[in-house]
């Protein structure tokens, strides 16, 4: 029944990703792409990945939506429409979906234990996890202990993408504080709305709260760094719309939020230095403490901690990068 | 239950293509960009139906459950999506600093702005 | 009593998806924005306060039911406010209640 | 009974789909887009049990917190847009 469940959302993905290209007014696909990722979350949850369904559903609930707005403000919302060599480009896809579903003849059936993929280091992860590291989420103890390399790449990847963004819309405009404070629009945000503006600041707190649950509760259920960056950077954005950017920047100032995009990666980096210095390999985190068991749970705590921080710390970044460029 | 369990990759092939689509056939930059994110959602989705096991639950332990799906696409994915919507916002920031150096985002205005 | 409690739950979930479904029909068939709205906002009252009511009572006192009433919560306070805001930014927009949509360089797409 | 709930909630998405697709305002779309989020949150709910994880509802909180942020970015979008176009105006005028 549940896999009939699963049927019917990936059809209506699949029409939805059509009429996201399909659509001419590029507001109306940016607005499709929220539906698409409810449908992604939705799919992800059918298919047993709680941790993943909860990331989709913190980044496409809020932050994807806010920063395709913030570029269509600095762009133009309308498509000139037509399309390059349409004929060629969809001779090319459809000869390519062709060959792409002829693959999938071989490829094993959904929910196949025997197939090749579980059958390499999943049941070593699954079997180990309680052993040396004893924490019931076997996704974060695989994605702090066991694979730690790859994570700390992906957070120095979000790390330079956020990086990047700032080089990029800092460059080639004057600065804005020379700008005279009371130039024809105070940046106000929705103060004149007061229903939104009431209960939105009301739900600022329980926001935080969650996100909060979400990153130290990471060990036990769906959770993590990064989930609870995009969580606690949405109830920051949400403040930002309702008071205005600059309210904002008040109360995070752009140098917090620089240092916490660093110091996050740092955090996670010393961890793995720590555990050099103490006799360990780099991120083995059983030497941090006398009993193995317990120095994994200090390094999975604090490395999540860093992810935390740097996506926090990135996601603002990026925002306030494309609210500033607007207000020149 | 053969025809079903193929499904799921039919679907993320032709997710996969739609997004495909807009990446070479579109002309506007922004609409390239959403194409992308498609076209890595349906390489998500691939990842995570792959570590699906039949009967099996989310690998988070609990106490009574002996069968849990995958953990390692996941722990993949989970990172996979951040990093994409942090790399879309750099494109995002692209395409803008090309608005204001060449006045438009669609793709060939831009190419005959470059000619002339 | 477990009896009791069972049925009312159940009576609560079909009552429930009974109210899912005429809200998104309504705001399928309704003629214009704002009466759409209104079919929606039954879909999000009613019918969250009767399925997630009803799960309560399967579940019986236990964390999940908190978290349930957490989300039965934060539902019915989000929920009117993103219709407020909604209406608000049509009616900034210049889209009147009454008539149609109003056709302003090509907005309505 | 789950069952029941789960169809009934597929069957409304479906429908929030279809008026996102016809439109016709971009607002129509948006209402879609908040309705498609609620039915989520109940989607969600009801599965977490139907898979006997009620754990799992801390995706449905997720949702219920900040699925309305798209809405009010809208708003403010919109709202910019408009004072920039009144702006506009009196600098015209």
């Amino acid at each position: 029944m549940i896999i009939l469940f699963g049927i019917f959302l990936l059809t209506l993905l699949v029409i939805t990703a059509l009429a996201i290209v399909r659509s001419e007014s590029l507001f109306a696909a940016v607005i499709l792409t929220a539906i698409f990722s409810l449908l992604m979350a939705a799919n992800f949850f059918l298919l047993d990945a709680a941790d993943v369904a909860l990331t989709e559903a913190a980044i496409g609930a809020g932050i994807s939506t806010v920063l395709f707005l913030g570029a269509l403000a600095l762009t133009g919302e309308h498509e000139r429409g037509g399309s390059s060599n349409r004929l060629l480009a969809l001779g090319v896809v459809t000869i390519t979906t062709l060959i792409v579903i002829y693959a999938t003849f071989d490829k094993p059936r959904l929910g196949d234990p025997e197939a090749p993929v579980q059958q390499h280091v999943a049941p070593w992860y699954l079997e180990k996890t309680p052993e040396l590291i004893d924490i019931p989420n076997a996704v974060t103890a695989v994605l702090g202990s066991f694979r730690g390399y790859d994570t700390l790449g992906e957070v120095f990847v979000v790390f330079t993408a956020g990086i990047g963004v700032m080089f990029l819309l800092s460059a080639g405009t004057a600065p804005r504080r020379e700008q005279p404070e009371s130039s024809i629009e105070p940046n106000q945000g929705l103060r004149h709305y007061l229903v939104p503006r009431v209960v939105g600041r009301m739900l600022i707190p329980f926001i935080f709260l969650f996100g909060l649950y979400v990153q130290f509760h990471g060990d036990y259920g769906p959770g993590g760094g990064f989930q609870a960056g995009a969580i606690l950077a949405s109830a920051v954005i949400l403040y930002a719309l309702l008071e205005g950017e600059s309210q904002a920047l008040r109360a995070l100032p752009m140098s917090v939020l620089k240092w916490l995009v660093a110091g996050g990666a740092l955090l996670y980096g010393a961890v793995g230095i720590a555990g050099i210095l103490l006799g360990g390999n780099f991120l083995d985190y059983s030497v941090l403490a006398s009993d193995p068991i317990t120095g994994q749970h200090i390094g999975i705590i604090l490395i999540e901690l860093g992810v935390g921080i740097t996506v926090t710390g990135v996601l603002l970044c990026v925002f306030h990068a494309f609210a500033a460029r607007g207000k020149v | 239950m053969e025809l079903l369990g193929i499904f799921y990759y039919w679907v993320f092939a032709v997710i996969l293509m739609i997004g495909f689509y807009a990446v070479i056939a579109k002309r506007n930059l922004i609409k390239k960009l959403i194409g992308l994110s498609i076209f890595q959602a349906a390489v998500f989705l691939l990842y995570i139906t792959m570590g699906k096991v039949e009967g099996g639950t989310a690998p988070i332990f609990q106490d009574g459950v002996s069968l849990y799906s995958n953990p390692l696409p996941q722990v993949l994915i989970l990172t996979a999506i951040v990093v994409g919507i942090s790399t879309t916002a750099l494109g995002l920031g692209i395409v803008v600093r090309i608005k204001e150096e060449y006045g438009s985002i669609e793709e060939d205005e831009i190419q005959e702005r470059e000619r002339s | 009593m477990t009896m009791v409690i069972d049925i009312l739950s159940w009576i609560m979930l079909t009552a429930g998806g009974l109210f899912v479904f005429i809200g998104g029909l309504g705001a399928l068939r309704m003629p214009n924005l704002y009466t759409r709205m209104h079919a929606a906002s039954l879909t999000d009252t009613m019918a969250a306060v009767l399925i997630l009511g009803g799960i309560m009572l399967q579940a019986g006192a236990t964390l999940a039911s908190i978290k349930l009433a957490a989300i039965l919560l934060f539902l019915l306070i989000t929920s009117p406010t993103a219709s407020n805001a909604l209406a608000s930014a049509a009616i900034l927009s210049g889209l009147q209640p009454d008539e149609g949509p109003v056709k302003r360089g090509g907005r309505s797409a | 009974m789950y069952y029941a709930v789960t169809v009934a909630t597929l069957i409304t998405m479906a429908m929030a789909l279809g008026r996102a697709l016809i439109g016709p305002t971009i607002y129509d779309r948006l209402l879609a887009a908040n309705m498609f989020g609620t039915k989520t949150v109940l989607l969600l709910s009801v599965v977490a049990f139907l898979y006997g994880r009620p754990d799992f509802l801390d995706l449905a909180l997720v949702y219920a917190l900040i699925n309305f942020i798209g809405v009010i970015a809208v708003l403010e979008f919109i709202r910019e847009r408009t004072d920039s176009e009144t702006a506009e105006k009196t600098v015209g005028e």
